[in-house]
């Protein structure tokens, strides 16, 4: 059941809540949903990032801006604010301002499937994952456009390598999805989290699962243009790619939605690969409502937040790579062996009947769980 | 699967008129003072040569073709890969058959990514030829 | 009731869709907005099978017959715009005034 | 007018104004990006005929996959000597009383016709499962044809666009 479908009935018998229409619910939903916990989330991860990259390099990191430098993230925000926006002369005005709409939009609505609990996850659609596969793939169509909009030959062929980069990683993510997807047999995101369990996650499902599981991180690192496949973003080359000539607030909007796609791929990852909302071996479904959801958001946070911390981690310690090895390394290594999963998995299906390595050894132990 | 639909209506209309609201709220607060010196595209300060809309070859654009190909091929793949499972598990006698289907499908479109793999698509070609001026 | 939607009004919508598609391929001088035209055309079809899909027959057979149309669809685009750019190279025009003699 | 009649007229909006604009518009970049529009308005269409799947593949497909195609067909193809998309002087009145004539012609079957349709109101199932299990049983020809077709497009498109 969607988040608001379950505050609807839980708050069925109020007096005042009761008579509200659910998609007044969903509203509520969608803005708390964006302002409570997306805009924070992506400003909390930049204050993260900061921190982390200070702690590699063996430096401070913020720490000016309120205790330990927590506040930092909200002293840029409000910098980027009132900064001034200008928009060059040269560029095609509405092409320049429809560009970031289309970014953001294929960003942010990628949140609307990501299920932290039980009955919290925005819309509970029967096609969860494919949705965020197509949302996301719209990101590429604002880049092109960011890049050529700006009239600027380092962001137009910035945007133009992001946008190479975007599609053709794009196939990889497609693959190991549908690889876990075999698995699970559903596309609904709880549905996929509730046919693991928490004793047989996807990732020990098989072998083929494990390599799938590596190779979607991978592949939807370099989606996400994180580092060390941030091509278009090559300070050196590129001055800064596709958001060379954007500045203020159409600037943050970029870098939230970078942050922002950062947290769909951990979190795609923990439900398809990692069991979601499972602790490894302990099982919480007895205890009641009011206190399974709140544990299993945390179990789910966690997850992603570490997945999270590896994604920085990689970033401030990996070189970049060259435009050519990065095409090389999506068309040359991930797709094939996104495909060798895909055939693999499906193969070991047909040859257990769809038992996973932990199904297979719970049987020979007996336990039968 | 309305309601569920409906939410999603709703967020992309707010995700729609977010980024404009954002920038407004921006308008108001920030300084607006253009200048033509400003205005000009940045080019590491120099000034800027010859217009933008350069051209460039076709390598983006075979990157695009065997994006498109293979995605259809993974969205016909996706119906086939939810019932999957099903078929594995309660059909006993036709979980082979069932894979070979998939493998066939799979196998042939692996006969393009070969040959793509061995007329070296794949290698973004470092040395940019000089454009034949017709 | 004129404006409970039943099959008719898709059918409207998608005769709309159609028209204006063939508008865009025969007044397009620009190659690439003659394939635009075409992925209208497209577009109408598929409305035309989900519809059908819904109200006629109540089993699935229109929207498999959608998802051959994104097939067909796509390996159009990628060879028509392929040809484009191959006579792009060749004449650096895509107007299709320009492409009419039958050596390139 | 239920609520699914008026999103059907909000969703016919955002298909035929983007499509409109998408044929008569001079720059033909403007035009791509007005299928944009139309591309929604039609996944729009697919999900008030209970057609999930369908409607998800019309985004992935059409808006990241062939928008992104003929934006990049429409920047290789800008001609060198600067000029800036403006291509169309054509007249546009025959195509568009042509249009109009068959238009009339079509409106008039549709409306003539007896279809005989059955108007169900419950709510409609998800199709994702029903969908995989026809493919695999009833079409399963076609789905082995179509990818005999991709490979072919697949080929034929490589060999053609390679910059020699």
């Amino acid at each position: 059941m969607s988040l608001p479908e379950f505050l609807k009935d839980l708050f069925e018998s109020w007096p005042l809540l009761g008579s509200i229409p659910l998609w007044l619910y969903s509203l509520a939903c969608i803005l708390g949903l964006l302002f409570l916990f997306l805009f924070p989330f992506a400003g909390i991860a930049v204050y993260l990032e900061r921190k982390i990259a200070g702690d590699i390099q063996a430096r401070i990191g913020p720490n000016v801006v309120g205790p330990y430098g927590i506040l930092q993230w909200i002293a840029d925000a409000l910098k980027l604010l009132l900064k001034e926006d200008i928009i060059p002369a040269a560029a095609d005005k509405k092409l320049f301002i429809l560009s970031p709409m289309l970014i953001f939009l294929g960003g942010a609505a990628a949140y609307a499937v990501i299920p932290f609990a039980e009955n919290v996850i925005l819309a509970n659609l029967n096609i969860g994952i494919f949705y965020l596969i197509a949302v996301t793939s719209m990101v590429a169509l604002g880049l092109i456009l960011g890049g050529w909009a700006s009239n600027n030959k380092w962001s137009l062929l910035g945007g133009m390598r992001a946008a190479a980069q975007i599609v053709s990683f794009e196939i990889p993510v497609a693959l190991c999805i549908l690889t876990a997807v075999l698995v699970t047999g559903t596309l609904d995101m709880t549905q996929i989290i509730k046919n693991q369990s928490p004793y047989s996650w996807n990732i020990f499902h098989n072998p083929f699962m494990f390599i799938a599981a590596c190779v979607y991180y991978i592949a939807a690192l370099a989606e996400a243009n994180r580092t060390p496949f941030d091509i278009p973003e090559a300070d050196s080359e590129l001055v800064s790619g596709y958001n060379t000539e954007y500045s203020g607030m159409r600037f943050a909007i970029f870098f939230l939605i970078e942050y922002a796609e950062c947290f769909v791929i951990c979190a795609v990852a923990t439900t398809l690969f990692l069991g979601g909302w499972y602790l490894p071996f302990i099982d919480i479904s007895g205890l009641a409502l009011g206190l399974r959801i709140p544990i299993e958001a945390m179990v789910f946070m966690t997850k992603a937040v570490c997945l999270l911390f590896v994604m920085m981690w990689i970033r401030w310690t990996l070189p970049r790579y060259r435009v050519d090895q990065l095409m090389k390394l999506c068309w040359e290594v991930l797709v094939p062996f996104s495909f060798a999963c895909l055939l693999g998995t499906a193969f070991w299906m047909a040859l257990f009947k769809g038992k996973g390595i932990p199904e297979l050894i719970y049987s020979l132990l007996g336990w039968g769980s | 699967m309305y309601t569920q639909f409906a939410t999603i209506l709703i967020f992309l209309i707010i995700g729609v008129c977010m980024v404009p609201l954002i920038l407004l709220v921006g308008k108001l607060l920030r300084p607006h003072n253009p200048d033509p010196k400003k205005l000009t595209t940045y080019e590491c300060g120099e000034e800027s040569v010859g217009s933008s809309w350069v051209q460039f070859n076709l390598r983006f654009y075979v990157i695009a073709i065997l994006f498109l190909i293979f995605d259809v091929e993974v969205i016909l793949m996706f119906p086939v890969g939810v019932t999957f499972r099903q078929w594995m598990t309660s059909q006993a006698g036709k979980g082979l058959l069932v894979f070979a289907e998939v493998a066939l499908f799979i196998g042939i479109l692996l006969i393009g990514f070969a040959y793509a793999w061995v007329k070296g698509d794949f290698e973004w070609i470092k040395t940019i030829r000089p454009q034949k001026k017709s | 009731m004129m404006f409970a939607v039943d099959l008719r009004h898709y059918l409207v919508l998608s005769a709309i869709l159609f028209v204006l598609g063939i508008i865009g391929i025969l007044s397009r001088k620009n190659s690439v907005g003659i394939l635009m035209g075409i992925e209208l055309v497209m577009n109408s079809a598929g409305i035309n099978f989900v519809a059908f899909s819904k109200y006629v027959a109540a089993d699935l057979s229109g929207q498999i017959f959608a998802l051959f149309i994104f097939v067909i669809a796509a390996s159009e685009v990628v060879i028509a715009l392929a040809i484009i750019l191959r006579i792009y190279q060749n004449k650096t025009t895509v107007d299709i005034e320009d492409i009419k003699d039958l050596k390139c | 007018m239920t609520a699914q009649d008026v999103f059907f007229y909000i969703f016919a909006l955002i298909t035929l104004v983007p499509a409109f604009v998408c044929v008569f518009h001079p720059n033909i970049l403007y035009a791509g990006l007005s299928l944009f529009g139309s591309f929604f308005g039609v996944a729009g269409i697919y999900v008030l005929l209970g057609a999930d799947f369908i409607a998800a593949t019309q985004v992935l497909i059409y808006v990241g996959g062939i928008l992104v195609l003929i934006l990049f067909a429409v920047m290789l193809s800008k001609n060198i000597y600067g000029a800036k998309f403006q291509d169309e002087k054509k007249k546009k009145i025959l195509p568009g009383l042509l249009g109009l004539i068959l238009l009339g012609f079509l409106v008039k079957f549709i409306l003539t016709t007896p279809w005989n349709m059955t108007l169900t109101d419950e709510a409609p199932l998800p199709t994702v499962s029903r969908l995989g299990d026809l493919l695999l049983t009833d079409y399963l020809l076609p789905f082995e044809l179509a990818s005999i077709l991709l490979l072919a497009a697949l080929i034929g498109a490589i060999i053609l666009a390679r910059s020699k």
